[in-house]
């Protein structure tokens, strides 16, 4: 049975919701739930004007708006679940991207009245707990990194990114520095280069070494007093250690630039090495890829930023200050707390919801956890790596140990089979496949992320699945075109979508 | 380490196929004297769930909840009963913990929600297209601004003086940045919106007029006018709704002429939550316009056997293609905040939303001619949905202050927004929703008489 | 991909849980998540004697038991549920079983911590409002089926039919007859005759009239000195309302005896006509069926017997009192309260957590709501009987409305197709099966509760599917013993697992 | 009328084909004076969510939460953490709203978790084969006299006095009505069980003998004599657990040679929910016993593709096949809280089941002893596991209602169980698990010290 579309089933006499009718209620035999814990205002309690007071904007047209009954509702959405791979449902290899288990007492944490139920602009003395709660995850991001204190309000891992560019520009602008370059390398992740344009750089690339790292040699070589800052991502997007990051931070300084740090792949190093230790003035954490916040089928993030001493001052607004009353949280520009603030980037004060659950997530695994954590992810990384080198091109693989992520190439498939086949081919296999072409500096890259989630049964399995499907791509098997085929669909037309959009049900 | 599957048999049958002696060594990589080899000292190590419960428990108790006083607060977050099927259905494992819909042929899931859930965005605000969501409604009225600066290729910004001050906030930081000049000023006290005066302040620079509807001040007004009068000038209008329930009762945006219609969807289906993560909600009436505006969409299509299917589209706009000439660096959606919001649109339908909209107002009208009998206090608004401004006769901050003493959360003070001495601090911004009760009402009439006794 | 047994993934040195180690307590840096809000005793907390105090009884040996860690067990479950068809997943219209939508309202309540975590001897002042919870909706049950009290402790449908059957033969002992009879019809749910005869009594049929009811003038021959109750459904496991229940009442009564109704089909005529009326003494309630509380696989139930004035004094132990003080729980046999009580049928007072959400169920309703929902469970059911008559045998069809079923038989079948193939051939169409071979008296019986819950557009796709599947019963179509293909397993040998039983893992 | 999707619209449809005039009509066979044409008065109409969430949390808050006092209550519910991932499993739709699994084909989900489930108790309980679960621990423990009395065709009941008071009452009414002897005596305050004494009154007449471990005074001892001395008399050994936690520590009764063994289950996953829905635990140490079992029974089989799958079995045993010659006229079993069982003990695993057990022992041997230096007090139990019986110089109903009085839940008094003035009323049981913690001991150290000066 395919699900429709709720515009298909539903209409707009159908609601899953009731409303107390005045009517009833003044009636008073529609008003037993309400006995003892408060009443809805009866239209005889007190004066109502006639009429509304709208101002004449009444929406009078029907606007089209399909509803569905409460049983028809939950068919709806657990039929179109049933249809999605999730983390729930097995392995989930997306490099990069670090799909890990969402633990449930997260989930239980963020719903406790206590948080979930709180206005962002209640009196201080009513919050003090939220803000505790802020308080005690900044110290330990800070902690964890070895910065000098954290921006907590941005909204993903981009914001967070904009957010520490941003930070760096008002620095350089504070000392009177109109810097205009920002120096990314090839394998970045997109976000870099679009935040450096968004904040109003130039970009410009650094290359690779043929071992996968950035040249410390060109870098050095580029650096100038129009650079602001160096984007670089450590561990890095070919899965491996940046392992002259401290040099290149010393490099950069010495410069009188900036490093930011990418910090999408901190969940590989998390409790092993310090960020602030390598040099690093600003990085965004991803909370739902080192501290397991869920993904929600894309959102949403939050991107907390540590920044260094330098950077601290013009961290955005707001933020918690811890006095001996409590907290504080300081919200205007011209509060005395904050006169180098570069300001505020969205409305409130940041990811509550997620700040609940990572909170719960670190405490649960604390120091010693966070360590293994980051252990397991990069033994369970090496394993696939060794396990699968043999039959899959490791660019990489000669050079050492991986950190968190396998990086394989299409290098050794036969003529007319793409990494896009291997992919879809995993799908038939009741795996979901790895990150397909990213990085973009390997040639039909596959990025494999197992995380530390995944038992050495489940990693076997998918070992053998790839291997058996890496033959199969050696070899040219044709029948690689035709994957999936026990998927919910086939092959999506992508280029049909993008040529004649339908972006709205036009029923 | 309950998370952790992996056994040490296991770890050590993996180091040996891998050929490494410990795990501490395939981290040769990091510089030795920078590795550290233990954890960290001075935090604490791990715990077990109970103790974490109780610890979390602990810290949400030192809050006072929403549902545990009276509670009048809006000004951009609205408080509204989300049916419990829709956090049961967003918990589904598999909307919670799937990724990003990258391969679409097992996510269909979230594709047809998203699908549904920008067709539902787009009718909400009469607009002919919504993209798949963004981050908040303050990031979406920043990026709306961007994107009429991009079309019109002008790159000054009139603000409503009704927009959400935190709105104007990031906008202002944004454009400092980015190169967009803003032009703005404070609200006066006066019953009407600053439409028609912003309409004559249009001129051939202008890229885009701002405005929210309700607004801040809980004011609405025709928009019609000014959208004729941006047109006229080759500008764009952009309209910010923070309330999307009022869309129930309102006249949509775009019915009005509004080019590009953002909004805040927290108050269906999100909940407070403290102020984040909430919903930022993104449409254009113009279907031309799609190519130049931000964040994911969803489009239909049809798979290798002629099903229908749906993708995610048109992202040579984005920055994992297109990198630093994307339309923005934005490279997530808020997913499960979007799925809450469609499910509680496809629970309530326009039968629903409507009804709604009427027991906001219904109760609104109550309330603030309730209030306007304590002596000392003046109602501001003659038009309004479910907020008004109440004048009062002192610094409503230490009045939200007084009242929340008695347990009593009573609006927002707009001193909080506007402290200037400048009368804008004496003024109170009252919500009603259809979570209020008689009761309710009677006590913060009561509570604001004492307090300003 | 198979999901394994927890036994073959799990092994007895993994686990999904965490306890706090006294030693990494002691030293304080594991303490950070009990701040403030208690702590756990450590090891010098106080004066721990030596060794343990088990009394020898240690458990030396293993004993086998497999645990996963939290990512593999929230994993394991979540693809054993994708193999579940549920009401959730689309209509289930099992016949005599009522499968209606669960609200969620009812599972967030039954959750709230003033329900779920009361421990059921706390003293009474410290669970009124628990106490008020049974009261209220003892009121409910009382009110809509018109009979004098309820004893609310019976743990399900079954043990309710235990309970009034005991309350029954307590009433007859009380006045000092030892009737040893009881009367059920053909077509009674097994658990009628099973019930009786656990009661100590001796089971006779009566039978039916050719239009599927009771045969009042055979039950009236057989009424006697000997009888002591008459065990009846109403509506009927045929779908039908028994019209002279009334008159069958008053003969039972004439006779010295007692009336039994099986309520598990009251959901047909809540809010229409109340038992009381009807004649009726005692009667289980199903709260799942006409409440709404969860099936959850097969329970738990709940089974509140609402009694007529003979039989009230006789109730079962516990039940709550309302004083002018509060609720009272009377537990205790020599209660002056409970003179006559038969005694207690287990331990504490009955399911709590199904009490808060039928009661749930009952306000969001309303008396005007229950009684929509009787009248739309019969409508869906006629429709189904009507749209489908002339392609599947409607055995009583002719002789007027049914009530909230449609039944049909297995006349009209090609010769070696079954009302088994029928309903497998179902699944293939992606629809749960309707009740098969129930009652006894039809032959091939197809029973069909659509159930209230269940939109037209469902019933329509519904009833074309079942139309289609019987024009290939009627033509022979041999491809239907091969249903279903589709299902996560094909046809499963019974016959094996009877013949050979393997009840628990071996490994 | 959330929950029905009919409008009117379709029913005028459907009726028509129908052919009724109205729903009324439906309902002809009513005898038209007893027909109720209008909803029942006095009672309220349809009432929103909010209303309704409204009115149950007004309720529930009526009520003093575990959670919100130090808390010590056992005898027979027993509160241990019950981890998140449980509660969120069991919500599952696909396992919360299906049906008992009838159709296996597509209920292979339950019907493996109930495998599981059987395999899982029978170990723990250290016997051959468990059922599926039934009601609870008192109804498991009258089936299984009933079964004994099938298997040895004799009809008499030894009870130990430690067995729970409850279940001594359910098996008295039942045996009153089922024509079974029940032998029983009230306890008298011993450190040690009667299992010696037992022993000695079995004879040719028993049909079993039922003991508790640990019994309702938290005394533990080895019944290994005891079941020698059954099964020299052709009796059965039937052995009561309503602590299953227990045996993550203790040897277990079916090691010692019990041959029925049931239980109580509520204490790992199900939660204290005031008495019920609870788990009844089954199972049998010899395999030839399994036809005489009562309630459902999983059992592995293949499909016609020879792929392993599961599916109810033996139900010639059953009411819905064999009616008045059932086992059992039980017709349903506790499948919702024989999964939470069954995934908390997934998620414990034997080394997280013995470390719980192990925390549980060593917090209630802290407890024992602090309270025994508490003026007045003695403890009775020499062993134990998580619950002891202090002697208190008063009536303990009065001592419980006190410290309740002072927010402290104190324990459960036995005079609420044997209020017959022998002694027995002047004791309380105390349990202690994991959810205690040290500050919780000392406020029940303190407040008996002060409810007793």
């Amino acid at each position: 049975l395919e699900e429709p579309l709720v515009f298909e089933i539903g209409n707009t006499e159908t609601t899953g919701v009731d409303f107390p009718s005045p009517l009833t209620l003044a009636g008073g035999a529609g008003g037993g739930p309400d006995t003892g814990s408060g009443s809805t205002p009866t239209a005889d309690s007190s004066r109502v004007r006639e009429g509304n007071r709208l101002g004449g904007l009444d929406r009078s047209e029907s606007f089209g708006l399909p509803g569905l009954s409460e049983p028809e509702t939950v068919r709806h959405y657990t039929r179109l679940s049933r249809q999605n791979y999730a983390i729930d449902c097995g392995i989930f290899p997306l490099g990069s991207c670090t799909m890990k288990h969402n633990p449930r007492l997260n989930e239980k944490v963020a719903r406790m009245p206590g948080f979930s139920d709180l206005h962002p602009l209640q009196p201080e003395s009513t919050v003090q707990g939220a803000l505790g709660v802020i308080d005690e995850l900044a110290h330990w991001l800070v902690s964890l990194t070895g910065m000098a204190g954290v921006a907590m309000s941005p909204k993903a891992g981009a914001h967070g990114e904009l957010c520490g560019i941003l930070t760096i520009r008002a620095a350089l602008e504070a000392r009177g520095d109109a810097r205009q370059v920002i120096l990314v390398p090839e394998s970045a992740h997109g976000t870099n280069p679009a935040t450096a344009a968004f904040a109003g750089y130039a970009v410009e690339n650094i290359p690779a070494t043929a071992e996968g790292r950035v040249d410390l040699a060109a870098l050095e070589a580029r650096l100038g007093p129009d650079v602001a800052a160096v984007m670089i991502t450590n561990p890095n997007t070919c899965g491996l250690f940046e392992r002259e990051m401290k040099a290149i931070s010393d490099a950069v300084h010495a410069a009188g630039a900036f490093v930011y740090c990418d910090g999408a792949n901190f969940n590989a190093v998390v409790g092993r090495v310090r960020p602030g230790d390598l040099g690093v003035d600003a990085m965004h954490i991803n909370l739902h890829k080192t501290f397991s916040t869920p993904h929600g089928g894309g959102g949403p993030g939050s991107g907390p930023v540590v920044l260094s001493e330098a950077l601290m001052p013009f961290a955005p607004l707001p933020f918690v200050r811890k006095t001996d009353a409590g907290f504080d949280l300081i919200e205007e520009e011209d509060d005395a707390a904050a006169p180098q603030s570069f300001g505020r980037m969205a409305a409130f004060h940041g990811q509550m919801g997620m700040f609940t659950r990572a909170l719960a997530y670190i405490l649960s695994h604390g120091a010693d956890g966070l360590r293994q954590v980051s252990g397991d992810a990069v033994l369970n990384a090496n394993y696939i790596l060794r396990r699968c080198e043999d039959v899959l091109d490791a660019p990489f693989g000669a050079t050492g140990p991986c950190m968190h992520e396998a990086l394989f190439s299409d290098a050794g498939f036969a003529e007319g089979v793409a990494t896009l086949d291997l992919a879809k081919a995993l799908i038939d296999e009741g795996f979901h496949p790895m990150t397909m072409y990213f990085p973009l500096v390997v040639h039909g890259a596959m990025l494999v992320e197992p995380t530390e989630c995944e038992s050495k049964a489940t990693l076997d399995q998918f070992i053998m699945a790839l291997r058996s499907i890496a033959e199969r791509a050696r070899a040219g098997d044709e029948s690689l075109h035709q994957a999936p085929q026990l998927a919910p669909r086939r092959r999506l037309d992508e280029t049909l979508a993008a040529r004649r959009p339908v972006l709205a049900w036009e029923g | 380490m309950r998370y952790l599957p992996l056994t040490d048999t296991d770890r050590a049958a993996m180091l040996d196929v891998i050929g490494a002696p410990s795990i501490d060594a395939l981290f040769a990589d990091v510089p030795a004297d920078l590795y550290l080899d233990k954890p960290i000292e001075g935090l604490p190590l791990h715990a077990s769930e109970m103790a974490v419960e109780r610890h979390m428990r602990a810290l949400s108790k030192q809050n006072l909840a929403a549902a545990d006083a009276p509670f009048f607060l809006g000004a951009g977050a609205y408080r509204h009963h989300v049916p419990a099927s829709v956090d049961h259905l967003i918990q589904r494992g598999e909307f919670l913990t799937a990724y990003t819909p990258y391969q679409p042929e097992i996510a269909q899931g979230t594709l047809q929600m998203l699908f549904e859930f920008q067709s539902q965005v787009a009718r909400l605000f009469g607009c002919a297209v919504a993209n798949a969501s963004m981050y908040d409604g303050s990031t979406a009225c920043w990026e709306a601004i961007t994107m009429a600066g991009r079309v019109t290729k002008r790159r000054k910004a009139i603000l409503s003086c009704g927009l959400h001050p935190h709105y104007v906030s990031t906008a202002q930081t944004m454009a400092r940045f980015e190169g967009h000049g803003i032009d703005y000023a404070l609200p006066t006290l006066t019953a009407e919106t600053d439409f028609a005066a912003l309409a004559d302040k249009v001129d051939g620079e202008t890229g885009c007029v701002v405005v929210q509807y309700p607004d801040i001040l809980g004011r609405i007004g025709d928009m019609t006018a000014l959208a004729d009068a941006c047109h006229a000038a080759g500008a764009l209008l952009v309209a910010v709704v923070t309330e999307p329930v009022a869309l129930g009762a309102l006249k949509s945006p775009g019915e009005m002429g509004a080019d590009i219609v953002v909004g805040e969807g927290q108050a269906l289906g999100v909940g407070l939550q403290f102020g984040g993560p909430y919903l930022g909600l993104f449409a254009v009436r113009d279907p031309r316009h799609v190519r130049q505006m931000p964040g994911r969409l969803c489009g239909e299509t049809v798979d290798a056997e002629g099903k229908r299917g749906f993708v995610l589209t048109l992202s040579t706009r984005e920055q994992h293609i297109r990198r630093e000439k994307a339309t923005s660096n934005i490279c997530t959606n808020a997913g499960l905040c979007a799925l809450a919001f469609s499910v509680h649109m496809t629970l309530l339908g326009e039968k629903g939303l409507r009804a709604l909209a009427a027991e906001n107002h219904r109760l609104a009208c109550l309330a603030a001619d309730r209030l306007a009998q304590v002596p000392g206090v003046t109602a501001l608004n003659e038009a309004f949905f479910n907020e008004f401004t109440l004048v009062v006769p002192c610094d409503a901050r230490q009045l939200v202050r007084d009242m929340a003493g008695k347990g009593v959360l009573g609006g927002v003070s707009l001193g909080k927004f506007y402290p200037d001495g400048q009368g804008r601090e004496n003024s109170l911004v009252v919500a009603v929703t259809e979570t209020v009760t008689a009761e309710d009402i009677e006590c913060l009439a009561a509570t604001l008489q004492e307090c300003l006794a």
